[in-house]
């Protein structure tokens, strides 16, 4: 293991310990110079308590807006190494699947231009590549893209969409959550690259209402794979569950929010009518209960962490939306422009369609894209009277 | 041409990662079963089986590490991984041989297998002192001192009733589900920013900067002759927002910087719908290298849960039965005047029910 | 000094009001009974009995009436009889045999009795055209046609799952708990204020007018010469209260005034904590004397209620169980625009998870 | 039936049908002039389809603030009887009771001086005289308090406090409602009649959860009565009620909020420290259930109808107050100088207390007012992250 330039006993310490050390990784990369840099800045946070990472310039690769964070040391004296230190977000493909040939090619380059360590994933679902020099964008992103890479998002655009393992492995996919991310990241290339919205817009592809990739908390636009028919039972392995000790009563039937099943000890009764698809049962028993043959998906919109207004969960917009690749999503990308058509004209600059909604009132949103106002998006009618009337009132009254 | 500059070609196409287990019984999937802690098997309407081994990660990780990782996949795995949405790494097999092996591997290279079903996952969380220049505290270090205690939880060796979900974010921009998940680690600034006078008229632009700030704590000034703003510290609840928009409002603060944890959110809408985090500790000392006060009070919060929540019942949803004064009770912390929301919708909070215990 | 004015008394004490049996078991009442529609008995621990018979009243009494309920609980009641909270009139009885007596006396003059157990009671009510100046609509009529309509579930003639609780009001000012019952039915004004820029300068203070209202749509304005106020008609959603704090305001207005219904309130904390009442209908038109449209559309909600609901489950409950996809579709009315929050926390009415009927 | 000045065709409809009639009471009156052009302006609101009544100007009585709401007529030259037609609302006794001598009495007073027209009750809980001149107040003023009977509120004070029947007539009152009623309404008779608030302050007092004076939406202190010992049962009744009928577990165990409750068929076994008290299982069987013997109440603050700022319903302040009569209740009404004086120094004109808790913090008007912040108060601590912390958080987290 390479020398830092100086002792680091603070994060020496979380080298100890059963859980895998981020600081060994570090370390694992030592021999370059910008990595060893970072070392010992960080060793120098743990002594002082505090971030030594200013604000970025505007860097980046020519004619895209995002996809490189600019991040510089304020300590670029003492550890020159890291006097630029930028991330570079490359998108991941659909569900996160490698093989390793294609991971070796992306360790090659980030091990020719930079630090060598990375984040599997970031947040939003990119390949991070952590520490590059300005002087290194262009090369790395030139030899990304000759091997069929390409950057994701940042700054007021959309942002790399991300998607559950879906179909690739799980029973439950109600519908192609990686057809779905791949075809809405191709066809939205340039949103996703040159900014152009008042703030970020996050897309999440979540095969049944478990959501995988808790696209109800993170993202603009929520995909959630549901169905409308009834839940697929086979009654003789519910049985096989009671027999291994699943108790039907207390563990599903009375977990059930809507408790709309009952079980006689042969058959488990459902009254799928007031099933709301929690997916609690299914998970319970995945031998014996399915989703339905209908399937599609719940169109979620606005969610948000709490800057500024406040963190939001996304609000039911489409309550079933038929999710057929071989539409290629033709009602959900109109939806979508629909939508960044209003909130690109009239939001405010940092201003999540989340929070623009709640501004200028769901209603008034839904009336502007053309929408129908149906019961599904709200939790309960209004309980104030404040209610603004058109002349149409009295006509309808008539 | 050679020299042709490629853009805008997106990510490669997913199935070219795909192995071929998958490809064939792609959304034919039949059920799931997990066969021991980290191991699950699909098995497909074929009858085909794909075995899956989660291990671990830092999720920082070095190149050197992939590279092991790709050779342990063409060993064991025809080449094949992936890696979760909680930054687990992930391992698949189609001989059930091979699982024992992978695993012994992976553990001597420091990698432990675990994290599936009802147990605790990795914990999401950002950059902190790594990266990020308004982080309040570090992450990988907090999430490091954390999972090294609670570690017996990802492994299965300790039980859970459900599945648990911590996340971690260094400040309240919050790059992670920390607002709903089970328990949030937060790193919070709980200082005014300082403003660099000097600097300030050249980095940002004024009207922007008043605008950032959501309580509107901020003012147009001019100090010593320039023109400035300035902060009414009393209507500053350290949001931050003002230091992402303006460089020269410093918000962070090596002594007053501190940890906040937060309990009770969901993401799954399985049983009860999606939920928040709330707040459980507002304030704990920022103490590297292992965060002593931290690892106690989230360890005391998930042991408090292991012992007395029901099957299948979130740590939401266990609170919720037993009431907040209960919750507060158990986990030995003050309930103080910071618990009570007083942010824009604060009267939904309200108890407006005699429906108490006494 | 015969002629010294007498002031700050308050109420007599309510103890010179109570009958002797009362008086003797006062605390000490072991459990009650519903014995038929509209009676009741209340059984002490001593083992005395005190009946009450329960009548309707249109609430507006004249004196006369007052009157004759006098004579009548002298003749049964020893003089006895009180009000409800919910303005029906109760006769205290401790002999058993003068209950069908008085039960035929009060049915001869007009005063049937019920509104016991689970049975729609008393519509609580207010001012109208009676006697209020800024009402959208009459009280009295709207209620007396309602009633009529629904008497046989007053009666016990039919059965209900559980107490049902309806109540008006006749503008937003909601003088009554129509914000929380089962059905509430409100006056509403529909266009904004019409002001008389000649009497607002006498009879108004401007700064207090602007800030009356909640959505700020009143501006101070120079009207020929005089100083006035403007209303931003895009603003208003016709409150009234403009109209309360000044008289040249008129919000009232004979061709577009109307009401709506409102459904699933409820204020006991028994079972589910107190709920505020959601929008059914957002506009009816204002048909006096007998208020078709307003009385068809309540009683298909009363109807559909009895028929779906389970024991004891509340209006309220009942649709919190369906769903309010179903209950619009039960009720035959259409959701529209108007039905979804625009108002403050308007967002935290949003649909905020996957869990869905389809 | 005296004639009324014009025919009152639209009204006369509303003098059928089964429920009783307001327009019948109103005729019992046509005999006084007032009351006859009174039904006579009715009729003529009922063909135009509004009110045609004015805004009241001051009117009153000498030393008072409140207790009589000013009415013109706006059709004074075609309804002289009505020009002037106010209300007075008259303090009710306790829990509405009477005798028919003390009704007599008022009878007389509102014969001799006005309309003969009444509300019983008002909204607020009063006994309303319904129409009478500006000349007759102080004359039937001093008629009412001859008699010992005193006016009611109205304007921005204490407005006439009420209670539900209580330990009256009912078994489950927990605390003795007419008796704190009856001495809150007389401890503060001067801010009862002498408006000096930001705006009116409603009390409530309910002997128990049911509240059967919907204190909870309607008043902003409310007084609802609890117990915090284990509910009383006595498991032959509960047997009882089974053999006639009640489905204990559907009816009773499966409806309980916090489902503590189990039912063996033999023995009802309650952990009481999950119930919250909310009555649903001793209203199925008074009987054999009752509420615990340690008894008290909750107070809860700030309920409203919805102007300006919405609806509101009162919040728990002390979520248990012992509410012996022998204290003279000198805890609650601690408490509400209290809050009164906080709210009358700061509230703004037209806040209710709800609004003004609102905007200033719960936390921060507990703290102004001494009060201790415990977690009853609120559904669950706060979501978002901006907190204002003190310095005191430093020495705490030492
Ligand atoms: C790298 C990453 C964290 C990580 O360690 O994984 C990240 C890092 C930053 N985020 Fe984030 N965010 C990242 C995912 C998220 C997420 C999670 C998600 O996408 O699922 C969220 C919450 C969801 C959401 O979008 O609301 C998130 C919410 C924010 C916010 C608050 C936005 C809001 O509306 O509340 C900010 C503030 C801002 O935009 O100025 C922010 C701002 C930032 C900035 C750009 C800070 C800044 O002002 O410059 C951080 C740069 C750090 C650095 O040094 O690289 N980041 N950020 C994540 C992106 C990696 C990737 O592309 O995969
Ligand atoms: C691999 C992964 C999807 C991916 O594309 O990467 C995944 C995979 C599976 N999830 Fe998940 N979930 C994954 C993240 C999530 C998340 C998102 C998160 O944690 O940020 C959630 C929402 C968490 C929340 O509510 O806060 C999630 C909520 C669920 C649930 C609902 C649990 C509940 O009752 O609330 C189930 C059902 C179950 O476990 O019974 C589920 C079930 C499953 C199943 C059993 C589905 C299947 O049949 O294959 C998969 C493996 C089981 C397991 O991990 O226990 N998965 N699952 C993610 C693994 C993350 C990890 O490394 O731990
Ligand atoms: C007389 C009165 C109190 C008073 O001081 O005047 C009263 C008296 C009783 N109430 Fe009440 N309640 C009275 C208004 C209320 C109100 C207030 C209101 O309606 O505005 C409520 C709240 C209603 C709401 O939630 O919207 C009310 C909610 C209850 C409940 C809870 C019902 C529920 O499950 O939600 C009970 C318990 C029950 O009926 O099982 C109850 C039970 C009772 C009992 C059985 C109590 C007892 O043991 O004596 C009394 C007679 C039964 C009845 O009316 O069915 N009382 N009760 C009020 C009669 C009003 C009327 O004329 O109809
Ligand atoms: C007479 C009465 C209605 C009735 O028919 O019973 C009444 C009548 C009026 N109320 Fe009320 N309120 C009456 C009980 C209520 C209640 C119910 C209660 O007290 O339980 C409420 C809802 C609870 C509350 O206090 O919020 C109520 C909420 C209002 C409001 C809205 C207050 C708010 O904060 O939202 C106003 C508007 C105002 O104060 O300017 C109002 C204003 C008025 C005025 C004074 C209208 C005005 O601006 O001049 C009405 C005079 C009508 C008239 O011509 O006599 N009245 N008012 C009730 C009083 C009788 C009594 O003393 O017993
Ligand atoms: S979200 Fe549903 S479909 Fe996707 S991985 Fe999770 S359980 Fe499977
Ligand atoms: S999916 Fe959920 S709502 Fe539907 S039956 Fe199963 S448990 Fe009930
Ligand atoms: S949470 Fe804050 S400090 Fe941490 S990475 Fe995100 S923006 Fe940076
Ligand atoms: S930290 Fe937040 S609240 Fe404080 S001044 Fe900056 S923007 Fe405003
Ligand atoms: S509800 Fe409105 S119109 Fe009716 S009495 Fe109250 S203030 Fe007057
Ligand atoms: S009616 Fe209400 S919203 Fe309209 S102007 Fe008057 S106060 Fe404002
Ligand atoms: S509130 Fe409780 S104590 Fe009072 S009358 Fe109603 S049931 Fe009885
Ligand atoms: S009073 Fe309510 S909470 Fe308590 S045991 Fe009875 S039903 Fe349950």
């Amino acid at each position: 293991m390479t020398e830092t330039k100086r002792k680091t006993p603070l994060i020496d310490e979380l080298e100890k310990g059963p859980w895998p050390s981020f600081v060994k990784e570090m370390k694992k990369e030592a021999h370059k110079p910008i990595t060893r840099d970072a070392i010992s800045q960080l060793e120098r946070s743990y002594e002082e308590h505090i971030s030594h990472w200013k604000h970025g310039g505007l860097v980046g690769v020519m004619g895209y807006g995002g996809g490189v964070i600019g991040r510089y040391s304020d300590l670029a004296a003492e550890f020159p190494g890291v006097a630029e230190f930028h991330t570079f977000r490359v998108n991941q493909p659909s569900a996160w699947f490698y093989t390793s040939d294609a991971l070796r090619t992306l360790c090659d380059i980030w091990d020719k231009h930079g630090s060598g360590i990375t984040n599997m994933h970031g947040s939003t679902g990119d390949i991070v590549f952590l520490g590059g020099t300005t002087e290194a964008i262009e090369p790395i992103f030139a030899d990304l893209t000759a091997n069929g890479w390409d950057l994701g998002g940042s700054g007021s655009n959309m942002r790399t969409p991300s998607c559950c393992v879906g179909p690739a492995r799980c029973e439950w996919a109600c519908y192609d959550t990686l057809n779905a991310c791949y075809n809405i990241t191709q066809s939205f290339q340039d949103e996703l690259h040159r900014p152009f919205f008042p703030y970020k817009y996050k897309f999440k592809f979540a095969g049944c209402p478990n959501d995988c990739v808790a696209s109800i908390a993170r993202s603009d636009c929520s995909v959630i794979g549901t169905w409308k028919d009834d839940i697929q039972v086979n009654n003789a392995k519910v049985k096989d569950y009671e027999k291994q000790g699943l108790d039907l009563n207390a563990d599903v039937c009375d977990r059930c929010p809507t408790r709309c099943m009952s079980w006689d000890g042969k058959t488990l009764a459902i009254d799928n009518s007031n099933c709301v698809k929690c997916m609690h049962c299914i998970n319970m028993m995945p031998k014996a209960l399915k989703p339905g043959k209908e399937r599609g998906a719940t169109i979620l919109i606005g969610s948000k962490a709490p800057i500024v207004g406040g963190a939001l969960l996304s609000s039911v917009f489409v309550p079933f939306l038929e999710m057929d690749p071989e539409s290629e999503y033709s009602d959900l990308k109109e939806l979508t422009e629909a939508i960044w058509e209003l909130w690109g004209e009239h939001g405010k600059s940092r201003e999540r369609v989340g929070e623009f909604i709640q501004r200028v009132g769901l209603s008034n949103f839904l009336e502007e894209i053309g929408l129908e106002p149906v019961p599904e998006m709200v939790m309960h009618p209004r309980t104030n009277p404040y209610i603004f009337f058109d002349d149409e009132i009295f006509e309808k009254a008539e | 041409m050679a020299d042709e500059r490629i853009t805008d070609i997106g990510p490669p196409h997913y199935e070219q990662f795909l192995p071929e287990v998958i490809k064939k019984n792609y959304g034919k999937w039949d059920y799931h079963e997990i066969l021991k802690p980290g191991v699950m098997v699909h098995v497909a309407e074929s009858g085909d089986k794909l075995f899956t081994v989660r291990a671990a990660s830092p999720r920082l990780l070095a190149i050197t590490t992939i590279r092991k990782f790709c050779d342990i996949a063409d060993t064991y795995c025809g080449g094949h991984l992936r890696w979760t949405s909680r930054n687990n790494v992930e391992f698949l097999l189609t001989d059930e041989k091979k699982i024992e092996p992978l695993i012994k591997e992976l553990a001597d290279y420091g990698f432990p297998v675990g994290g599936l079903g009802a147990k605790l996952s990795n914990i999401v969380h950002t950059q902190g002192w790594v990266h990020c220049h308004s982080s309040a505290s570090d992450a990988s270090g907090v999430v490091k001192a954390v999972m090294d205690e609670l570690f017996p939880y990802f492994t299965g060796e300790k039980d859970l009733p459900a599945k648990t979900r911590i996340a971690y974010a260094c400040c309240l921009n919050m790059c992670g589900a920390v607002h709903c998940s089970d328990i949030a680690i937060l790193g919070v600034h709980t200082r005014a920013p300082v403003i660099n006078h000097a600097e300030l008229p050249k980095m940002c632009e004024i009207p922007t900067l008043v605008a950032s700030c959501p309580t509107g704590a901020i003012r147009p000034a001019t100090v010593d002759g320039k023109q400035s703003v300035e902060i009414v510290e009393e209507q500053c609840m350290y949001c931050g927002n003002c230091y992402t928009v303006c460089p020269a409002c410093t918000i962070n603060n090596a002594k007053t910087d501190g940890i906040s944890v937060w309990v009770g959110g969901k993401v799954s809408n399985s049983r009860v719908p999606p939920k928040f985090s709330k707040l459980a500790i507002p304030y704990l000392p920022n103490n590297p290298p292992r965060w002593p006060e931290v690892v106690e009070a989230v360890v005391k919060i998930v042991e408090t849960y292991a012992a007395h929540a029901r099957k299948n019942e979130r740590l939401g949803e266990w609170i919720d039965r037993i009431g907040w004064p209960k919750f507060f009770e158990l986990i030995d912390q003050p309930f103080t005047k910071y618990h009570i929301d007083d942010f824009k919708h604060a009267g939904e909070t309200f108890m407006r029910t005699a429906q108490l215990r006494h």
